[in-house]
């Protein structure tokens, strides 16, 4: 066999030939342009390497230039699943350093939202799940619910993946009672039909628990050491969820439970999404019942300039912790903003999850950890 | 009539169906599948249905260029599709597709046909050695152990069947089968066939070798065009034979079910072979792919050591008769 | 740019007209004590030092008094902020791990931060078992002296740090010694044009003309 | 020139053809492959002979299972090229390709063959025989009946053959992978 993009293509190790194989940019499963730069002894992955940066777009640099309202819309391309908790993010840096106060319809819509963003960003992870284990049916029924949450994202804000809903101060703007109408059906419809539909095409089925219970296995040392956060560190038992922990948009609020794994194997990560799903549903259900009514945005100026200063604001987003660093020198430009994002972190335990495991426990290792290019590279 | 003549006219008549086949059972799967997942499949070519969409997608094909990637070993390259497909189209010698129509009544037809799908393995070895591509490599050695393996429990547990009927000739299988299907007497052989033949057929759960989230497409991951329409055509063929050497041993091949004699035997053969092919892609639709050990694991801990009780219980009950 | 290299020092076109404030903020000289300098936004300029949490609190009060040689950090708003120097680094990141009373064993966030003169590299760590606990801890970086800017890396404190580190490197052009595979993350590995992140970065790199198909 | 010898010259050719050039392939897999193509062509061979059971069970064994084992013993042997140091005369007498020796050698061992033939080949019957209706219950009656303990000694020396070469590969020390 010849080498291939001038890696030998075959190394020697312990007196063994072992195959290296470029899994990605381009393949099927690796969830974008991510590169894993695989070992093999026959079907045994004996090494993992990730390489990242095939998406880099200078995202840190180019919000330098930009004034602060400019930055929302363009933090949505980071976690493209989940670009509300994104804005929420990035609002929350920039209106504690402005200190401006948000009204509290537009909190409690910031919360319906970051919730309904985690289920479509679940049910896509469970429907891409699938087809890493090579279910390709559980993936449609996933667009199922897909599509109509996200026609009821672009009801309320026009667009259906990168929203640039949320502005400084608030939402950009409120929603009709026939929206809130649509989303109790969808809700209804996610909880009655959809829900049990996704554990008995997939989560419950013998193969699929074969092939997930035991494999990519993390403990929870190993999940905090490395910074793992969001459903892969619940998992592992860890009952880390930022909306408890360092509860943000009035989160104290709600009453809801976060749902942990035992084993911190694949199976457990996924059952930690499903069951995220439940609790984002109960969520937004409180949400509806409690919402107030009043304005969704306050007045800012649009030359903003929020005080010198730097603050982090953290957002548990569908797949983690979302930290934006925001430095701040009194400009109408940031000083400095850095993207902290879940998926760049969970991917240095790729070598922890798949190494030892066959080819197919690495893809199911990689899927389980949900990551998004968008915000790896930025 | 010239013997030669009538050769050549069985051939063309097979080629003929088995093309005709293929385009039927990819527009099935499409449309099957669709329903399965709540869409629609195929819709715009060729009528409501997109009943022409096959067609479509050979012209595709066949326009596509013959792409060839650097550094495959050019004559296994190129023979491999052709090899795989050969024992596709040979099977269909022996299958007793009637009461008095089958093309050759070979006294070991079973036999026949479990050597001719043997040589599957090599066109897969051939197409994935050849490509050059190291995802090709691992699709045709994944081929090659499960093939391999899933090869001795599908044969053993045939041979249920040929003990209770005491003939390697399908059609006398089918004679045999006039009181009673041998599915019942032989309910363990046919599951352990069916699991089997999927293996064979390389069909979900047991697609590894050409795993698409792991491998790319497998061993055919370089092919393109018309070469690959050759692989897809034998894999069909092979969906349709197996199905229907699985209905020739267990479901009274072309016999009729009670009352509904009237209806010809050929169109029963037909008929209870595409409700196997539709079990089949129905269960490639709803499960998710097993692991290499796990298909190891089932194939020889689990298949084997019961197809072998199988056979053992058999001749236990026919020497006690 | 119209002005070339020279006339704006900062390539990304901030600086002058951006509001007349491009010094950097928080030296590390005067750390502690003014905190930022004046906001060109009419606003509230000094910084609230309160913390959001009582737990918080008791946390700063713990640090500063158990680790004497830290320096508070004034700029940060909601967390307790320190600032240390980097030969004491990996000793205090040790101390925030393991001390049972502070146990910060969760690193968030590590950010390098160009103020031109050097680098800051911020460490954003929290507590998993306490969940109310988080604190900043800064070290500079001064770009002086013929290595460039350093550090020791804390991934034998906290592996996660290992990619982070990275990223600081590849970006900002911190060389973080005892760091297991520090290479370019995100860029390219043969990438030669300098460290985009810094605030003197600018693309020297030929552009290629841009070709519109005529019509 | 009858149909079954236009068969059979195809058959003879392909056979005699991949089995010289699975000597003298350079590449391992490539002599594998004609390997198997030999083993089709003995096949064919024996189809015409109306030994039908006996062509599909060469097939079957030879063509499927033996050569899925030849491929994986070569897949999971460690392969080194061996570059071959015979140039100059050692190749010209040796090399399978275009050695002198085995071609003397080949030559010589068919003119023995057709010779052979052309003395037995009165006492053979040129007409077809009728064909057997049921070959494998002879074969089966054979094997059982007739030669039952030759068939039982001889898988015994093949199972000794097996525990042996297991025996013989078998690493210190416990086996390994």
């Amino acid at each position: 066999m010849e080498a291939q993009g001038g890696a030998p293509a075959v190394v020697e190790r312990d007196g063994r030939r072992l195959m290296k194989i470029n899994m990605g940019p381009q393949h099927p499963s690796t969830h974008g342009v991510l590169r894993l730069i695989v070992t093999l002894d026959g079907e045994v992955v004996v090494g993992v390497e990730p390489d990242i940066g095939f998406l880099h777009r200078n995202f840190e640099k180019i919000v330098e230039g930009w004034s602060y309202p400019g930055i929302v819309p363009f933090s949505d391309r980071n976690d493209y699943l989940g670009a509300i908790t994104n804005e929420v993010a990035v609002c929350l840096a920039i209106e504690r350093l402005a200190q401006i106060e948000v009204p509290p319809r537009a909190v409690y819509l910031r919360v319906l939202f970051c919730e309904l963003q985690r289920i479509l960003s679940h049910i896509l992870f469970y429907g891409t799940f699938g087809l890493d284990l090579g279910a390709f049916s559980p993936f449609m029924y996933a667009f199922r619910e897909r599509e109509w949450g996200y026609t009821l994202m672009e009801k309320a804000t026009g667009a259906r993946m990168l929203y640039a809903y949320n502005r400084i101060g608030g939402l950009r703007n409120d929603l009709p009672d026939e929206w809130f109408a649509d989303l109790e059906k969808f809700l209804v419809f996610m909880e009655r039909q959809a829900w049990p539909e996704y554990m008995g095409l997939l989560i419950e089925n013998e193969i699929f628990r074969e092939r997930t219970i035991g494999v990519g296995k993390l403990t929870p040392e190993q999940a905090i050491a490395w910074g793992a956060s969001g459903p892969v560190l619940r998992s592992t038992g860890v009952a880390w969820d930022l909306r408890k922990a360092a509860p943000y948009l009035g989160y104290e609020r709600f009453e809801f439970d976060v749902p942990v794994g035992k084993n911190g194997d694949t199976y457990d990560s996924a059952m930690v999404r499903m069951l995220e799903i439940k609790e984002s549903i109960r969520i937004i259900r409180q949400v509806l019942k409690m919402l107030p009514d009043g304005p969704v945005l306050a007045r800012v100026r649009p030359n903003l300039r929020p005080r010198a200063g730097e603050y982090y604001s953290r957002v548990e987003s569908p797949r983690g912790e979302v930290g934006v660093y925001l430095v701040s020198d009194g400009s109408a430009r940031p000083y400095r903003l850095k993207w902290r994002a879940p998926s760049f972190c969970h991917l240095q335990l790729v070598p922890a999850m798949g190494g030892g495991g066959k080819v197919a426990d690495l893809i199911a290792a990689v899927g389980s950890l949900d990551v998004i290019m968008g915000e790896v590279d930025r | 009539m010239n013997i030669y003549l009538a050769a050549l006219l069985k051939v063309v008549g097979v080629l003929a169906f088995v093309l005709g086949n293929a385009f039927i059972l990819i527009w099935a799967e499409r449309k099957i599948s669709g329903y399965m997942q709540r869409r629609y499949g195929p819709l715009r070519v060729g009528g409501p249905a997109g009943l022409l969409q096959s067609a479509a997608d050979i012209l595709k094909l066949m326009a596509k260029e013959d792409f060839v990637p650097g550094g495959a070993d050019l004559w296994l390259w190129w023979l491999a599709p052709a090899v795989a497909l050969v024992p596709a189209v040979l099977v269909y010698l022996v299958l007793p597709i009637g009461r008095s129509f089958v093309l050759q009544n070979l006294s070991i037809g079973l036999v026949f046909f479990a050597s001719v799908t043997s040589f599957t393995l090599i066109g897969i070895f051939m197409a994935g050695w050849g490509s050059n591509n190291k995802y090709s490599l691992l699709g045709a050695m994944r081929a090659g152990a499960q093939l391999f393996s899933y090869e001795i429990p599908l044969i053993l547990s045939t041979i249920g069947v040929v003990m209770l009927t005491g003939s390697l000739t399908l059609q006398r299988i089918v004679a045999a089968q006039a009181n009673v299907w041998f599915v019942v007497p032989q309910i363990v052989g046919f599951l352990v066939f069916y699991v089997a033949s999927l293996a064979e057929l390389n069909r979900t759960p047991f697609d590894l070798a050409e795993a698409e989230s792991e491998l790319i497409a497998g061993y055919f991951t370089e092919y393109s065009g018309i070469r690959w329409a050759m692989f897809a055509v034998a894999e069909y063929s092979n969906l349709f034979t197996t199905s229907a050497l699985a209905v020739t041993l267990f479901l009274g091949g072309w016999r009729p079910l009670p009352l509904l004699a009237f209806i010809p035997g050929w169109v029963w053969f037909v008929l209870k072979t595409y409700v196997l092919v539709f079990v089949g892609i129905w269960i490639r639709w709803t499960l998710p792919r097993v692991r290499i050990d796990q298909l190891m694991d089932l194939g020889w801990k689990f298949l084997f050591p019961v197809s072998v009780a199988n056979v053992l219980v058999t001749a236990l009950v026919l020497a006690v008769r | 740019m119209a002005g070339g290299k020279d006339a704006t020092p900062d390539a990304t076109g901030r600086g002058a007209a951006a509001g007349g404030n491009s010094v950097p903020m928080a030296r590390p000289a005067d750390s502690g004590s003014a905190g930022p300098t004046v906001a060109a936004g009419g606003q509230d300029a000094a910084v609230a030092p309160e913390l959001p949490t009582p737990e918080l609190e008791t946390l700063r009060q713990v640090i500063a008094r158990r680790l004497s040689h830290l320096e508070p950090d004034g700029a940060t708003v909601g967390l307790p902020a320190f600032r240390v120097v980097r030969e004491r680094l990996l000793e205090t990141a040790r101390q925030w791990r393991d001390a049972p009373e502070i146990g910060l064993e969760y690193l968030s966030c590590l950010s390098g931060v160009d103020y031109r003169d050097h680098i800051d590299v911020v460490y954003h760590v929290f507590s998993v078992a306490h969940p109310g606990r988080g604190a900043v801890l800064k070290v500079a970086a001064q770009k002086t002296g013929t290595a460039g800017p350093w550090l020791p890396s804390v991934t034998a404190v906290w592996p996660g740090a290992e990619w982070h580190e990275r990223e600081v490197f590849d970006l900002l052009g911190v060389r973080f010694t005892d760091h297991p595979d520090l290479r370019r993350i995100l860029l390219p590995e043969g990438f030669s044009g300098g460290y985009p992140l810094r605030r003197d970065f600018s693309d020297e790199r030929v552009q290629r003309e841009r070709k519109v198909r005529q019509r | 020139m009858n149909g079954p010898m236009v068969a059979f010259a195809c058959l003879a050719g392909l056979t005699l053809y991949s089995a010289w050039r699975v000597a003298t392939a350079p590449q391992v897999t490539h002599a594998a492959l004609f390997l198997a193509a030999t083993f089709a062509g003995v096949a064919g061979l024996f189809f015409l002979l109306q030994a039908d059971f006996l062509a599909a069970v060469q097939l079957l064994l030879y063509a499927g299972a033996v050569m899925t084992v030849v491929i994986f013993a070569i897949m999971l042997s460690e392969m080194r090229e061996v570059e071959s140091d015979a140039r100059g005369w050692r190749s010209l007498l040796l090399s399978p390709r275009l050695g002198i020796v085995p071609l003397v050698g080949g030559v010589g061992l068919a003119a023995i063959l057709l010779s052979a033939y052309h003395r037995a080949a009165p006492s053979w019957p040129l007409s077809p025989l009728p064909a057997a209706p049921d070959s494998t219950r002879f074969i089966a009656h054979a094997l059982f009946h007739a030669y039952a303990l030759p068939f039982e000694v001889a898988s015994v020396l093949l199972l000794a053959a097996m525990i042996g070469a297991i025996i013989l590969t078998r690493t210190e020390g416990g086996a390994k992978g």
